[in-house]
């Protein structure tokens, strides 16, 4: 049984190419990451996989589910979490509402049991919040419940990402670049966050520049180039594969 | 046959004028990102200043060129004071600043102009030209010899004209023009002073064939914007085929199916376009990032 | 605010308060004439606001709906003979229904498109309702008959008052319980971003939908009202200019917030009539009214309003 | 279309527009306080031709009025609002003049659609009220507190027809708007015409705000056989109208349009299309070119030196409404012995032989306008001028 399986994935924006017949499979329960240079289809392949596009050819499976067809807020349903690279954050919300808004898949209270303040309304507010606040401690973001998300630093906003993401008690998180734009303890806490994320049963998926944290914390490594699978494997396999490092390590001084 | 001829005539005249208030929509669009919802006051501004120097003793070419004058400065004086102020602000935001202009500019000339509607005289008299057993009113040949040449201009000035060519180059990518040192300001500026020009000589050569008063731009500026959104929103050129399209159908519906209902196929026929085709006639289709 | 659940229901009291005195302070019927239109025109605006405000769409076609409820209730009581109170449920329905039908293509387009296309809509439906002369008596409008309770005729202004009033009150606390559960933030999600919110499992065509019709319901109602209050309805009530007023109060009182939209729905029914003395200049100040504020306020009355009292409270 | 008056759509939820007060200012007769007469008229917008001339009217006779010592011994207040021509804002003004100014009596509704549109209101309020409306339908069926001063469309639709039948015409064709004066006057048409021995052979009607005619007017065109267009309306639409006649060298089909034109503002704005129209107008429009023994003509002369003197432009056949309404006002109220608004309202259905510039009125319970055709005078345009035919 696969986490994520993904079969001859093709995208292509007005006859440039950004994931070309990309095929990989993602076992439950471990930290996977995605790397490569700048285009070679990292953040694409994310939002082919979440269906926020739709791919030119190929499929994508989640749980063994073929999704290829379902929108984004089907897949979110099946269990499928992510982040931004950039962020996504709801501005016009409280830190705690975004969080509280991640668990939206877990209400009870429909349209019009909201709109009346049934007793269903309030338990998922009641519950909803209380989660929230839990998972804004994980995260470390216990100082912030009540801020308004655009006054918050932008550190904090990344986690604020995490936090809302794993409200929906995802079984597949996505981080995209959940380190960039951080200083070195920040990444350091992310780092630990994933882990725990991790040990938790949940699946981690990264997209992320900083090799460090990459080779540091991944079990599984998918490299990318030009929208084709380079390569794939532990971080030791990896970086012992000379395509990737003429391609991608030998490039950029990590 | 001469009623389809007539019909066509007095599509193409109106839909000249929505073509010119089109292009002002696109060039202010193409500099800015804002829709101008004041766009039809220029209109209203060329042809009430026009009427209004005449009666005080002005000759009609004198006046126009001076009633243009005042619409382009009203256009500056909207980007400076109104748009520039509110450069971050969201779209639901800066349309309620442009019509909030438009009723401050209908305001101002309600005071200073009356609110009785007016008319120009003719440019070339009266008298009906017959065309195919069709009739063609002299002033009709005006609107659309000027619309030609405008949009000739407008052409040969993008592709020859350095600044032509820098007000294309900010609408295609702004912080790119900036760094090849192009004033953005100044191209800001002119496309309002440019599409409040547009508008005012529209205002003034149809003036003669309806009548206008402080209140005609806001109908105007609405079918302009059809014409805009129809061509594809940035466009000037398709803003043209879109006021024409626009013109043309509303004569022939009111023609043969029912001049009750002219003003709806303008509509219907943006909405089709609107949820068919997102992009315009003419637009080209662009892609989110996340 | 230290508990934003006292900043909601004190707001709510606060409103059922000044509904509650103004009669104190009106002098004669025409007064309470202009506060009806006030709370009609709010309560639109708090619908609207919803759907502006909160899920961050626009609309410049929303008094279509307004019209459309009025005309129900205008033709099937007078043409048809209806009850006026099932004309009123079956105009909002109905209402309802049309809204429901245009929210799924419209609601796909964003910014000026959405923008478009609202108000191709909302003129499509004054058109419709100005040359359909035989069914609502064209562009000079219709006389609507007095809404009658058992054998009780709701006619007087201050009546009309307490009905209005209580309608506003009501659904304020709608909105106000509706922003505040998961349906509501999911609807504000569409406004932060829609891909997260699609992300999190929300169907934003669904929410969108569902946002739209519910304001165009409460439109329609109010629309109803209207009729019924003022006993005569034109098709300017569906008109753009009518929309754009609408859209204006909400903006101005400010967006994303239910008093804001109450305050400007207020401010922007009662200030034409303050300004009587200066007619000449009466537009003049309304446009120079709505530019500043957008510019020196963008946020709105409210908001900012707010913002500077909890600032100064530091 | 919609965006009918658009600021002032914007501006006016409900509505008010320049409350001018012409005062009692003589302080010393002024122990009683004055009676006050409440007036909506279309001032501006498309009807502008309508209510302006009616507004000024109403403010100059109100003045001499009062320098002559008032009505009953008390002096008039006038309370004018413009309601641009909009059905919507005239209820919000006539609810406005009986519950905020508490007027004794309302002349106005220079429309149809704004007198039709207040009348529930006024009828309901119990207060006279005279409106400045042409359309049958204001007095007919009659409503208890509902009088008008113009000749009604039924009559312009006889007097036109009339004038056909001498003609020969057997097929006319008619334009017009949406309004409630224009439908009304095409649905007169439509019903008069077999009796006249003419036929309807084409009925087009136009929006609004539109700004052109064209296509309507191409269809007659080229509809077989039409020997002479009728045009219902008034305001900016006729005259767009008469513009495209012209444009479209359609001079060779006689038109004729209702009296809803009956101004020279008509003339002016239509720029010479108009000439060889035909149309029926109340006597005051062609005062000088009535016979001497004319009974009309010492009033009208008079009103048309004085209207011309104060404002120096020429006189409206609209004005003469107005002047009217308010002569059959104070006639009454002096009959009444002051504003009681039942006496007044049963003086109103009183009045007899009463010479005004529109005509002679004689009212009766069943008859609201009081006037006949003898008063409603045929002419024609020629040289830019009113030309009495008949």
């Amino acid at each position: 049984m696969t986490s994520l399986e993904v079969a001859g994935l093709a995208k292509s924006f007005g006859g440039v190419t950004a994931v070309d017949d990309v095929t990989f499979s993602i076992t439950p329960g471990h930290i996977h990451s995605i790397i490569g240079p700048n285009g070679a289809g990292k953040t694409t392949l994310f939002n082919l996989v979440a269906g926020l596009y739709v791919p030119t050819s190929g499929t994508v499976r989640l749980a063994g589910q073929d999704v290829t067809a379902l929108a984004p807020h089907q897949r979110a349903a099946l269990g499928l979490g992510r982040t931004f690279q950039n962020l996504q954050i709801f501005f016009n919300m409280s830190a705690i509402e975004n969080v509280m808004v991640g668990r939206h898949l877990r209400r009870r209270a429909g349209f019009l049991g909201s709109l009346f303040a049934l007793p269903s309304a309030w338990a998922d507010n009641r519950e909803a919040r209380a989660q929230a606040a839990r998972l804004m401690a994980r995260v470390g973001l216990e100082a912030y419940l009540d801020a308004e998300a655009d006054a918050m630093p932008y550190g904090a906003l990344k986690r604020l990402e995490i936090a809302r993401a794993l409200a929906a008690e995802p079984s597949l998180l996505m981080l995209d670049e959940p380190a960039a734009g951080l200083n070195p303890t920040e990444t350091q806490e992310i780092d630990r966050l994933i882990q725990s994320i991790a040990a938790d049963g949940i699946t981690v998926v990264l997209v992320e520049h900083d090799m460090k944290l990459v080779m540091g914390i991944s079990d599984h490594i998918i490299v990318l180039d030009h929208g084709r699978l380079l390569a794939q494997g532990t971080p030791a396999e990896v970086a012992r594969d000379p395509q990737v490092v003429a391609a991608y390590l030998g490039g950029e001084p990590a | 046959m001469s009623d389809f001829l007539q019909f066509v005539f007095s599509g193409l005249t109106v839909g000249a004028i929505y073509a010119l208030v089109g292009i002002g929509f696109a060039l202010i669009y193409n500099a800015s990102h804002v829709i101008n919802f004041a766009q039809g006051e220029f209109v209203m501004i060329g042809g009430m200043a026009t009427v209004a120097l005449i009666d005080l003793g002005v000759p009609l070419l004198p006046a126009a060129l001076v009633a243009i004058a005042i619409a382009a400065l009203v256009g500056v004086a909207l980007e400076k004071l109104a748009i520039e102020p509110a450069r971050n602000a969201g779209v639901v935001t800066l349309i309620i600043i442009t019509i909030g202009a438009s009723i401050l500019v209908r305001g101002v000339v309600e005071v200073v102009l009356g609110k009785q509607f007016h008319r120009l005289p003719s440019f070339s008299g009266d008298q009906p030209i017959l065309v195919g057993g069709a009739t063609l009113h002299p002033q009709s040949l005006w609107i659309v010899g000027a619309l030609v040449v405008l949009v000739v201009g407008l052409k040969l000035f993008f592709d020859r004209h350095p600044f032509g060519k820098a007000i294309l180059a900010t609408a295609h990518n702004r912080l790119a023009a900036q760094l090849v040192g192009i004033e953005v300001k100044t191209v800001l500026v002119a496309s309002f002073a440019l599409s409040a020009a547009f508008g005012a000589i529209g205002g003034i050569l149809t003036a003669p064939l309806t009548l206008t008063q402080y209140d005609v731009g806001v109908m105007l500026g609405v079918k302009g914007f059809c014409a805009a959104i129809l061509g594809g929103l940035g466009s000037p050129f398709g803003a043209v085929l879109g006021g024409l399209i626009v013109g043309l159908a509303e004569a022939l519906a009111a023609g043969y199916v029912s001049s009750a209902y002219k003003d709806v196929v303008a509509f219907v026929m943006i909405l089709l376009v609107l949820f068919f085709m997102p992009s315009g006639l003419f637009g080209t289709k662009g892609t989110e990032r996340v | 605010m230290a508990n934003p659940a006292l900043g909601r229901w004190g707001g709510l009291i606060v409103l059922i308060v000044v509904v509650a005195a103004l009669p104190l302070v009106l002098p004669n019927k025409f007064y309470y004439d202009i506060a009806v239109k006030t709370g009609l025109n709010a309560l639109v605006c708090v619908g609207l606001n919803l759907l502006i405000g909160y899920a961050g769409q626009i609309s410049l076609g929303h008094a279509a709906f307004f019209a459309l409820g009025g005309y129900a209730s205008a033709v099937l009581t007078t043409r048809y003979e209806w009850n006026g109170f099932l004309a009123l449920g079956a105009g909002a329905v109905a209402t309802g229904i049309v809204a429901y039908l245009v929210a799924r293509p419209i609601l796909r387009l964003k910014g000026h498109y959405l923008a478009m296309a609202t108000l191709a809509f909302g003129i499509i439906v004054s058109l419709v309702l100005n040359r359909e002369i035989w069914l609502t008596g064209g562009p000079d409008g219709i006389t609507v008959p007095t809404l009658r309770l058992g054998d009780m005729r709701l006619r007087s202004a201050e009546t009309w008052y307490w009905i209005t009033g209580g309608a506003l009150v009501v659904v304020t606390y709608l909105a106000l319980n509706l922003i505040h559960s998961p349906s509501g933030r999911a609807i504000r999600a569409l406004h932060g971003s829609e891909v997260a919110a699609e992300t999190l499992g929300i169907d934003v065509a669904r929410t969108k939908t569902m946002v739209f019709v519910l304001s165009a319901v409460i439109a329609a109602i109010a629309g109803s009202l209207f009729a019924h209050a003022d006993r005569f309805i034109t098709p300017n009530e569906a008109g753009f200019l009518r929309s754009v007023e609408l859209v204006t109060m909400v903006v101005l009182g400010g967006m994303a917030s239910t008093f804001g939209a109450i305050v400007g729905a207020a401010l922007l029914t009662v200030l034409p009539q303050a300004l009587a003395g200066f007619d000449e200049f009466k537009h003049i100040v309304l446009g120079a009214i709505l530019v500043g504020t957008m510019i020196f306020l963008p946020k709105g009355l409210v908001p900012s309003l707010g913002a500077l009292i909890r600032r100064w409270r530091r | 279309m919609t965006a009918r008056n658009p600021s002032r759509r914007l501006a006016l939820c409900l509505g008010v527009a320049t409350a001018v007060m012409l005062g009692a200012l003589g302080g010393a007769q002024a122990q009683q306080a004055p009676i006050k007469i409440g007036s909506f008229l279309a001032v501006t917008g498309p009807a502008s031709f309508l209510g302006d001339p009616e507004a000024k009217t109403l403010k100059l006779y109100v003045d001499r009025i009062n320098k002559a010592g008032g009505v009953a011994g008390r002096q008039l207040q006038l309370v004018v609002y413009d309601s641009a021509g909009d059905a919507k804002q005239a209820v919000s003004f006539a609810k406005r003049l009986i519950d905020e100014d508490k007027v004794d009596l309302i002349i106005g509704g220079s429309t149809t659609g704004e007198t039709m549109a207040a009348a529930p209101v006024v009828q309901e309020a119990e207060l006279p009220f005279i409106s400045l409306a042409g359309a049958n339908v204001v007095v007919e069926p009659v409503k208890k507190w509902i009088f008008k001063t113009p000749h009604s469309d039924r009559m312009a639709i006889e007097k036109i027809f009339e004038d056909a039948q001498k003609r020969e015409f057997k097929k006319v064709a008619v334009i017009g708007g949406p309004g409630g004066f224009d439908q009304s006057c095409r649905a007169e048409a439509v019903k008069l015409a077999p009796r006249y021995g003419l036929e309807v052979v084409a009925n087009e009607t136009y929006g609004a705000n539109d700004t052109e005619m064209t296509p309507q007017l191409t269809r007659i065109r080229s509809t077989p056989g039409v020997q002479a267009i009728v045009g219902c309306g008034f305001g900016a639409p006729t005259v767009i109208t008469a513009r495209n006649y012209k444009q479209l060298g359609m001079q060779n089909i006689p038109f004729y349009f209702n009296h809803g034109v009956g101004s020279d503002q008509f003339i002016k704005q239509s720029e010479g299309a108009t000439e060889g129209m035909r149309v029926p107008v109340a006597a005051v429009l062609v005062g000088d070119q009535l016979k001497a023994d004319d009974p009309q003509r010492p009033i009208v002369t008079d009103y048309r030196k004085t209207y011309t003197e104060a404002y120096n432009e020429p006189i409206s056949t609209f004005g003469g409404h107005a002047f009217d309404a308010l002569l059959i006002a104070t006639e009454a109220i002096k009959r009444a012995g002051g504003p009681d608004k039942a006496k007044v309202r049963d003086e109103i259905e009183k009045t007899k032989d009463l010479i005004g510039v529109d005509g002679i009125f004689t009212m009766s319970a069943t008859d609201h306008m009081g006037l006949d055709l003898r008063s409603f005078k045929m002419t024609e345009i020629k040289d830019g001028k009113w030309v009495l035919l008949y």
